[in-house]
């Protein structure tokens, strides 16, 4: 599906838990996240702790967004 | 018996008509006329059909004008009333081959009449019509047209007779992903060592069975300017609004889904929830916000980090390890994405 | 010992192995059980064994027994994509079991069984 | 190691007081042979019965098939740390009852399955349509567990047809083959220029009524490890397997097995067979692990260039040889694997529950979902009253004109994953 995206000529970037697969997809700009359930949240902290931690992913998202790759990169800093 | 039917479709090129110059010609039926390529198939057909009409039409034409042609010629071969309808071959020609899958597939659809194409393995139009149509492998130029038509026509004759179809390596099509048994020359065993001596070589070898393959697209540029650029969301993790309005099925969804968040500031329990089967959904349902980050993204339009948050979604229940149905979906809301501006896309799996 | 879950829709699995072995027992089809153990793989355990466990296939035996272990954390891959596959799998066979005779469902609970005794034994060295 | 195999055409068997074997007709004394089965206090009756080819004749549910065989020359005996002692075997010369087979018949639990028709369409899927079939069916005492009921029956199958090869030590073969390969140095240095080639075969080791013995051990608790490729002609591997009637291998597909016979036939042509390795199929993940560690291990340490990988039965087994093919190929060995499919009835599904890149040489035996119509057969040796519930059979499978419609699942060796036959997919 993202490359699907990627192929109509946009910039995508693929969130998900299991990198290897996003890899195998073929995503080119993949951004780890928390667990399958919930892979923009963590339902253990506080709402606000938890909205905090989605923010920090979603601006790793975005800076990914705005890094030139040339091949499949994972941002997991 | 009555000889079947056939209705044969060929471009301007193989109906003499002239090259790419007369690539525009519109659609013509030629009612009980044989033309080029249809000759061939004629006498290999026998005593057991005949071409009652040909339908001819120029590859510019037909690909400017996809559905005005593809209705046009429909309402032509129905007219016929054919047992079969056969298309080409095209073999290298890209758009001929495009032409001829897209008629081929419409008709069979369509008018639920038994329809065959042929073309090289590398045209377009294959890889677009294999699962739909069958397609007759054919060599790359029109140099391999009795080769070609050898075996278009009696599996031409075979579907329009409702027989059963054999193997691909037995039919001669190309490979649509059906898998069907035959007996083969040789025992399994005598042929795994032919082929592992062929490995050995380094010459090259067939495998019965293709493993699924991955192919790769270069990533785009990166956003330059974010605090101005349009972003949109997509997920695979079956973010629907609440109730499932469009019905989206929790696993090989035949649809995917398209939904307006104009004004959506946060995905709560009461308003979202996952349609997907894939995963626990308690976390995903109790707010949505988990898969799909809309009261982030909001923020961050409202802080001018990014410029602003595209007011459709869409979202499919695909897994991470199926792929392949999820292909089609992206394709079709890719080019929705583009036609409404978007500069970059997040997309959210489970 | 075991240090895992048994999960199991197979009541002879809880009559052999008794009240204090791991066994979580869960009254559910075939498919069921295996989707409770891809929720477990989510949430970051491993398959202990394979989900396919013997040649009795999805829709022949209403059974399965899996073995996981109890870890909490990152994803395992490779358990992700066996389950996954395991669960498509599924739809490949037609359901005839829910039509034996109850003696052949003791024997399907019996082979079930004897998978998972193979597999305890190997656990267990 | 050396072996000569002296095949004995059997061109009929028949039932007679004395048993014998005399131009090749194999005359059958039931009441001695029914001793032989009843030595096992469990089993409480044995019958039977001669099933021909061409004849309107449906053997079910179908255990074992077994090809009689005797020790004529060299250590050891047929069957070793099963029948004979475990002395090695695979040297000398051994006789074969070639063109027979004793078929082990009965219902030990109720989902069992195997159909062998001995004319009709179900007939060319299997191979034993073409051998003449001596049938034997073992009733259990009453209150024998399931577990001890196979291994009655799967050990008398073979008394039974030690039994009979033994009327073949004195009989001259119509024709002799040998079969010789050479230790690791002395295979470089006799062919220098052809690739080491090497057959990995994957056992059944999942449980009751899916286990294999080599030598008498349970695969499931051995490690991968080498024989020579002459071993398994005198019945060093042998099936405990009932279950996936298409994908098992029975004990005559061991015995004949056919990576290891053409194999044979490229040796020192085009390629070096150096040896046979053998591994296993577990339930345990990290024994899955474990075992194709070693089957990999051992390729790299034998120097090997390339390897034929078969399988044995249903979803479980992709995993391992997913990984055998992976490590293997990882090792710079080449792989051809040999597999069966499961695409579903339309032939449209995932065929395998695994998949990777690396396995890009496969050979298929067919996909074991297709569905097929059996008409009534004239006699049923066995019983049908369990077609309803046999794998790759639904509700519908008994019509009301006698005839069956099945998956080719149920018929025994149909889509055979050591290459036995000719039947594919694409």
């Amino acid at each position: 599906m993202v490359k699907e995206v990627e192929r109509a000529g946009l910039p995508v970037v693929h969130m998900c838990t299991v990198t290897p697969i996003s890899m195998t997809v073929g995503a080119n700009r993949i951004v780890p996240t928390i667990a399958i359930p919930h892979p923009l949240g963590n339902p253990a902290l506080e709402p606000a702790e938890e909205k905090a931690l989605r923010r920090k992913l979603v601006e790793k998202a975005l800076t990914a967004l705005q890094t030139e790759v040339d091949g499949q990169t994972v941002f997991d800093d | 018996m009555a000889k079947l039917r056939v209705v044969h479709y060929i471009n301007q090129f193989f109906a003499q008509i002239g090259g790419e110059e007369k690539a525009d010609y519109p659609a013509e039926l030629r009612v009980g006329e044989v033309v080029g390529p249809g000759m061939a198939l004629m006498q290999k057909f026998g005593d057991e059909a005949e071409i009652v009409a040909t339908v001819v039409c120029g590859d510019s034409y037909f690909n400017e004008n996809l559905d005005k042609a593809t209705a046009d010629i429909l309402e032509m071969v129905k007219s016929q009333k054919p047992d079969v309808f056969v298309a080409g071959p095209a073999f290298n020609a890209g758009r001929y081959g495009v032409a001829c899958g897209t008629i081929a597939a419409a008709v069979q659809e369509q008018l639920g009449i038994p329809s065959v194409t042929g073309m090289y393995v590398e045209n377009p139009g294959a890889d677009m019509f294999k699962t739909k149509v069958y397609i007759v492998s054919t060599r790359n130029s029109a140099a391999g047209m009795r080769d070609a038509v050898a075996k278009l026509a009696p599996l031409a004759l075979k579907l329009g007779k409702g027989e059963p179809i054999g193997a691909s390596v037995e039919e001669g099509y190309i490979p649509n992903g059906v898998r069907v048994n035959f007996f083969e020359k040789e025992r399994g065993s005598a042929r795994a060592v032919k082929m592992l001596i062929k490995k050995l070589a380094g010459k090259p070898f067939e495998t019965e069975f293709p493993m699924p393959v991955f192919d790769r697209v270069a990533p785009n540029p990166a956003v330059k300017d974010m605090a101005h650029a349009k972003i949109a969301l997509v997920t695979s993790g079956g973010i629907v609004p609440k109730g499932n309005p469009d019905h989206i099925e929790s696993s090989s969804a035949s649809h995917y889904g398209e939904y307006d968040i104009a004004g959506v500031m946060d995905l709560t329990a009461e308003t979202y929830e996952t349609a997907h089967g894939g995963y626990d959904p308690v976390y995903a349902n109790a707010d949505a916000d988990r898969v799909l980050p809309v009261d982030v993204l909001r923020d961050m339009e409202k802080e001018g980090k990014i410029g602003e948050l595209h007011h459709l979604y869409y979202a499919t229940v695909g897994n991470g390890t199926a792929v392949a149905s999820a292909k089609k979906f992206a394709a079709e809301f890719a080019q929705k994405l583009k036609a409404d501006g978007v500069d970059a896309v997040i997309l959210t799996s489970t | 010992m075991l240090r895992g879950t048994i999960l199991t829709n197979n009541p002879l699995v809880v009559e052999k192995l008794g009240p204090d072995a791991p066994v979580v027992y869960l009254q559910c089809s075939y498919q069921a059980l295996l989707e409770a153990a891809r929720d477990r793989i989510h949430q970051g355990a491993r398959l202990l064994t394979h989900p396919l466990s013997g040649s009795v296939k999805p829709g022949e035996t209403p059974y399965k027994s899996i073995i996981l272990t109890n870890g909490k954390g990152d994803v395992d891959r490779q358990s992700l994509q066996l389950i996954e596959n395991a669960i498509q799998a599924c739809a490949k066979f037609q359901q005839r079991c829910d039509r034996y005779r109850p003696a052949v469902d003791l024997d399907c609970r019996l082979i079930d069984w004897t998978l998972l005794e193979g597999a305890l034994a190997s656990a267990n060295q | 190691m050396k072996l000569e195999i002296g095949n004995i055409f059997i061109k009929d068997i028949q039932f007679a007081a004395e048993a014998k074997l005399a131009d090749g007709v194999l005359y059958v004394d039931k009441a001695a042979l029914e001793k032989i089965v009843l030595e096992d206090e469990t089993i409480k009756s044995v019958t039977f019965d001669i099933a021909k080819p061409g004849e309107s004749v449906r053997i079910t549910p179908v255990k074992d098939v077994i090809e009689p065989r005797v020790k004529v020359e060299g250590p050891g005996g047929i069957f070793p740390g099963i029948i004979a002692k475990v002395d090695t075997v695979g040297s000398g010369k051994t006789h074969v009852l070639k063109g027979m087979a004793v078929v082990t018949a009965g219902k030990i639990v109720g989902f069992q399955e195997g159909v062998i028709d001995m004319s009709g369409p179900g007939a060319k899927y299997t191979p034993f349509s073409e051998t003449l079939n001596l049938v034997m069916v073992c009733e259990p005492v009453e209150g024998l567990k399931q577990h001890d009921y196979e291994k009655a029956v799967r050990l008398a199958g073979f008394r039974v047809a030690v039994a009979l090869g033994e009327l073949g030590r004195n009989v001259a073969p119509d024709e002799t083959k040998v079969y010789e390969t050479c230790g690791i140095k002395e295979g470089i240095e006799k062919y220098p220029d052809l690739p080491r080639v090497a057959y990995v075969q994957m056992l059944q080791s999942q449980g009751l009524l899916h286990d294999t013995y080599v030598y008498g051990v349970d695969a499931k608790k051995t490690l991968s490890t080498i024989l020579w490729p002459t071993e398994t002609m005198d019945g060093a591997i042998v099936s405990g397997n009932c279950v996936s009637a298409c994908d098992k291998n029975p004990t005559y597909v061991h015995e004949n097995n056919p990576v290891v016979e053409d194999l044979f036939a490229q040796h020192g042509k085009t390629l070096n067979f150096v040896c046979q390795i053998i591994t296993n199929e577990n339930v345990y993940l990290a024994d899955k692990q474990r075992s194709s560690d070693w089957t990999a291990k051992m390729c790299r340490l034998l120097d090997l260039d390339g390897v034929i990988v078969s399988q044995e039965g249903f979803g479980n087994p992709d995993t391992d040889l997913i990984m055998n093919c992976k490590k293997i190929e990882a090792q710079g060995v080449k792989t051809v694997i040999i597999t069966d499919e499961y695409a579903g009835r339309d032939g449209k599904s995932q065929s395998l529950a695994d998949a990777d890149a690396a396995a890009d040489a496969v050979v298929t035996g067919g996909n074991a979902n297709e569905v097929i119509v059996l008409p009534k057969m004239d006699k049923v040796i066995g019983t049908l009253d369990y077609v309803n519930k046999i794998a790759g059979a639904s509700e519908e499978t008994l019509q009301p004109d006698g005839s069956l419609v099945v998956e080719l699942q149920v018929i025994t060796g149909a889509t055979n994953e050591t290459g036995f036959i000719k039947l594919s997919a694409r």
